[in-house]
């Protein structure tokens, strides 16, 4: 964790570019990077979508199984949201990244779970006894920053589509799974005193802080997260709310 | 801020803008190089910091500043069902955000090599513990006589029915339509702390923010005094172990040390 | 685990004083420090307290739930003994703790369990279906020594007034669960050659074993643990055996 | 080699001695040293490698050589149930014979004290995927560019209502009477990786390693083809990503960068 | 992992004299070790051996109880086979050893599932409901090489006479377990270039590589592992192959 | 000591102060340092130990004495239902406690900075296993040339429809009042393993805890023994690989060395 005279180098140079309103892959700060989308992939999962995002690469695989309710919810599914920080997808993944992962799913279930894209009650099978499970699973293959948001975006295109697999396991015919409209997911870094959005890893490593939003197709904030030792002042918050509003409707537009 | 109050409807008969009752004691532990504990609703829960210190695993160390290392834990019986002990995700992230935000508070720089733990002992939950422990914690860090920056001051914001009311109860939480805890360092008024679930309209978000920013803002008032008791000119010259609050009317004390102490076993054995 | 010269100083002064029946503390050789009770603390237990004997915290918590009688004792409530050396109480719980920890729990939960304080098969809900599993879960916030003493009276009036929570579960009225009555656990160290009652932290240190004794109202021995790589005559134990007698009248007596 | 063909009732139509069909790339991610990516009938596996390097735990070295770490992971959706995360029996024994299988095509001992980390993410599981795996894996390992001894290429040897068939499928192996994974370094035809469970009769084993050995050579030729991809004259000049397939006829393609990238927020941002 | 001179040149020499044909222990290199057998040793289990080969000893004790099928296999029983490399079997046991463990326990579970010894249909008590659970554990002693083929016999001397345990679960009396024929496993180790049968612990760590082949009465093979970092010519794989053949029907016969 | 014998109903028919049957034998196990192998009634228990050696995990040191670190561990076959692998809280609880009760009888103090690990595999157990398990490990320490103070001689003592009775069996474990397993340093008489649980009358105890140090006695004559037969005059010239008892009447030992040594393969091979 010591850094070296040419890393700190770099990271001032990534600071001082930007605090001119510059970024090193010739971005602005409010430009996300493109966008390659394939879907269907899996053949063995209910959905499934890869990824990738500049240099950030994932793929996501849905399944959906039978499985008992929680006691306090006996008329709802149950859903679980996983993601695998494979060590093959960044030098920095070799050790222990229990907590970066759990914070990842967490935040992206979140945003899923509230936007009312997926209505619980509708994976009911027999209230008490029996509901849908479903598992939202995100494999990260190359990571370069801003894995929120590619999160959100590979189970939202997983989803699409969905449909029980009644048959699979004796209960009739596959039927489609309703769906609510998609939210999207927008993640900003502080840097230099502005704020960048969809950040590679170097931004990430140079940024005095995260701030992440999943905005539903009304304009509604369904989820926020903070991190990486932040510090935004409320006009910065506010703002960060508003690029993501727009850019939220930009993004939805470009994948209907 | 415009209070719509009990009459619409909060459940415990508090105004929207209404923080529930709290008390906060610094310097509650004796081993802990520092400590606090606050009873914030019905939420009770004990903080002790020790550091800055070596760590076993050196690996974790920055040569450039102190890793604050918090940990957040849930006593088996602080809910309704027993929760099984040890660290499980939610649990995890809240240590996360917790450190993060404590980061901001401390001069981190001034202890390179070191690790600060604050470990964060919840002994009852009632919703709002990670805002609870993080104004708790930073009133433990100052305690145990770190530079600091700032306090941290934290409070949540809920949407209830469609309003925002300020620091949601538990049942406010688990029926409402969202929860926004806040942190704020109180000098500077950044945020520090910032998570929310559940719903909140293109609107509402700017007015429950602010709404969050002005309650911490109260809440500091909280942690100051708190320090004052300990570190003000009438001092405590001894660590004080506050009474912790009984939940039924009667006296839950049943043994005290203002009495004279029973010497047990003494004649019996000498 | 080296040890610098202040230390061994400060632990030969120790031993020198109890040699000479004193202690850093003013209390004479089987003299326990002072208690500080406090019960009903925690709302969403079925029953709590919080013990402080002199610089030792504790709070204990009990549930009762429902749960499976084991299949060898199909009429017999279970009980589950925890506890938790939380890293706030000591410098010292900066690691692995799982022995000690144990030690303690098993310790203390055998002196309730053969105290007779309760009756499992009380505890019976359904025979070879369903029992109440009784939880007891110590939460330690100041380690000074002696914490096998705290825990058992944490325990035992944490037990009081305790009720079947009926009604919680669909059951029914709540109705008090009957108990036996009280062990109390009393603990030796041996330092210089003498017996000291309730050690503080720094006492265990030096001390040359720990001999730990539940004694139920009767007199009767229900646990006996040594401890500390203790080495003991016979007749120091039997000596122990006599001193805690006595002082667990003296204890019983206070807290009735 | 005789072939009876699919007459005789290969569930996919293939003849015995018949290869599905493969697709490798070589360089196909962008922070591993070096990367394959392998789909094999229904396969497809993502290979990243790292290293030499020093890693966190120092007791693993070896004085005299590099260690060759290999992990394998299966995604939870690869299979039919959801498998659950993390490692189980199956991937620790497999993740074992990898590692000595490519210890032995790697110049470890140019590479003293130091740690060769090949991590294989299995997306999707079709039957053969520790061939598929170590066959993907010495090309990223060469796209790392690191010195070999010589590449692993590998092939299973099925036995199905007693026919000895190559590259068993999914029905086949679990329906049939035996796998034999076999590996081999192909300039010199040491056997590295062999493993066999079912039943071979004594005459059938030596057949079964032939037709095995002479599969790996098949093998071996799209290796090098992949390598010549990216490595030969016309060398791609930087990481191809190369589409996955998609399990239906339709196009799984659904936003491509071969089409201008579009730009999102940014009028809206800035 | 470092090696010091005097190792180095004991390798060497191992390596030299094999070359030669000769063998520490003055075994010629297609020999096996004396075998010593015991077997009805431990009384709570259902079937149990001790197998010594020269300095290699392990346990094996084996446990019959009713389980739940798998889903997939609704009317067969259910096998389980664990090791434990007991840290007091040698002074390398004194780390993590699941990897090592985790290949023995598999390899040596291949030979005896795939030889047919154990029909795991006739351990179905009620399809799709209840099953023989059969649980093979090896505990390893005394570690000189070879646990692969100690492994395996003392697993089929345990089954030798194995009867289901109905009286201990309220299902009428014992009824003996149908058998097969006993599969015998082989080991041998590649140094200087030979094969050489039965590798003691020296030798198996200055091999080239290790082949281990389990054979069933019909000299059919039912399970291959190559492993230790080894290559080996086809050449040499078939004549490990035809040896194996041989000194399984020599191993055979002599426990009869 | 009275006895009141069989007639008052042992279920074993022994009489109140009479010890199981016990075959002790010290240097069994080829690799250990030191060894040794217990049967006492039904239990059979091995003993293994390493050192004094460095471990691996530096943290663990003393500066001024070694480590003694027992591990207990019982095999899944060893109990009635088989029992899962792995440590759980008991076997936690008697490592501690042997540890402890070992410290005592080595000289740690001679090998500072190191760890002396004590294995022990429960084979089968039968009640009383951490008194055999204490009284097999201080042989095993002093086979394996280990300097000492003594060694630890352990039994237990139990309570039976109201009587004080030694050794107590499996079902009078299961079914009786009380179980106190005592271990003594035998040359100073001191107690270095005390555990007990049940229920003893105030005038028991003392009775309870005479018996068992008498029994210790008893106990350390048959360690003398087992040492004197591997170190004594007509000292073993190698490791002794005892039988193990069989629990039918017929032989259990189908093999065995004594006749000659069948070569197999032999033939065959060359």
């Amino acid at each position: 964790m010591s850094r070296d005279p040419e890393t700190i180098m770099r990271s001032q140079m990534v600071r001082d570019l930007i605090g001119t309103g510059r970024r090193r892959d010739h971005r602005s700060l409010g430009q996300m990077r493109p966008l390659v989308v394939e879907t269907g992939i899996i053949a063995q999962a209910d959905g499934s979508a890869r990824v990738r995002l500049g240099g950030t690469e994932l793929v996501v695989g849905v399944k959906l199984m039978p499985a008992n309710p929680y006691p306090d919810h006996p008329d709802e599914g149950v859903m679980h949201t996983g993601i695998r920080l494979s060590p093959l997808a960044s030098p920095s993944f070799d050790r222990d990244l229990d907590v970066e992962a759990t914070e990842i799913a967490r935040v992206v279930d979140r945003g899923i779970r509230h936007s009312g894209m997926i209505d619980m009650k509708r994976l009911c099978i027999s209230p008490g006894e029996r509901v849908w499970g479903l598992y939202l699973d995100i494999h990260v293959l190359d990571h370069d920053g801003n894995l929120f948001d590619a999160s959100t975006l590979g189970i939202v295109l997983s989803l699409r589509g969905l449909a029980f697999p009644n048959s699979r396991f004796g209960m009739g015919e596959d039927s489609p799974v309703p769906l609510g409209e998609m939210p999207v997911t927008l993640t900003f870094a502080k840097v230099a005193g502005e704020l960048i959005l969809d950040p590679t890893a170097e931004e990430e490593g140079v940024s005095d802080g995260r701030i992440t939003m999943t905005i539903d197709p009304r304009g509604w904030v369904r989820a926020v997260q903070l991190g990486g030792c932040g510090h935004f002042t409320p006009e910065e918050v506010k703002r960060a709310h508003q690029l993501a509003r727009s850019s939220a409707e930009v993004v939805r537009g470009s994948l209907r | 801020m415009a209070t719509r109050g009990a009459e619409q409807g909060r459940t415990d008969g508090r105004s929207d803008d209404e923080i529930r009752p709290i008390r906060l004691h610094a310097g509650v532990l004796n081993n802990a190089h520092g400590s606090a504990y606050i009873e914030w609703g019905k939420n009770k829960i004990m903080v002790g910091v020790y550091g800055p210190r070596r760590p076993s695993r050196q690996e974790l160390l920055r040569s450039d500043r102190a890793l604050v290392r918090c940990t957040y834990n849930m006593a088996p019986f602080s809910v309704s069902d027993r929760k099984r002990p040890g660290r499980d995700r939610r649990s995890l992230e809240i240590s996360k955000v917790l450190s993060e935000a404590l980061t901001n508070a401390v001069l981190v720089e001034r202890f390179p090599r070191t690790v600060i733990d604050v470990n964060v002992e919840v002994l009852e939950a009632d919703a709002g513990t990670r805002c609870a422990a993080l104004t708790a914690a930073s009133v433990a860090l100052a305690d145990a006589g770190l530079q600091m920056r700032d306090l941290v001051s934290a409070c949540a914001v809920g949407v209830v029915d469609g309003r925002i009311v300020l620091d949601p109860s538990r049942d406010e939480d688990n029926f409402g339509d969202g929860d926004m805890p806040v942190g704020i360092l109180p000098s500077s008024g950044e945020i520090v702390l910032l998570q929310m679930d559940g719903a909140l309209g293109p609107d509402q978000f700017g007015a429950a923010l602010d709404l969050g920013v002005e309650a911490c803002r109260r809440i500091h008032a909280l942690q100051r005094d708190a320090l004052l008791v300990r570190y003000g000119p009438e001092r405590a010259s001894r660590i004080e172990k506050p009474h912790f609050s009984g939940y039924e009317d009667t006296d839950n004390i049943i043994m005290d040390d203002e009495a004279d102490p029973p010497v047990w076993g003494e004649e019996a054995i000498r």
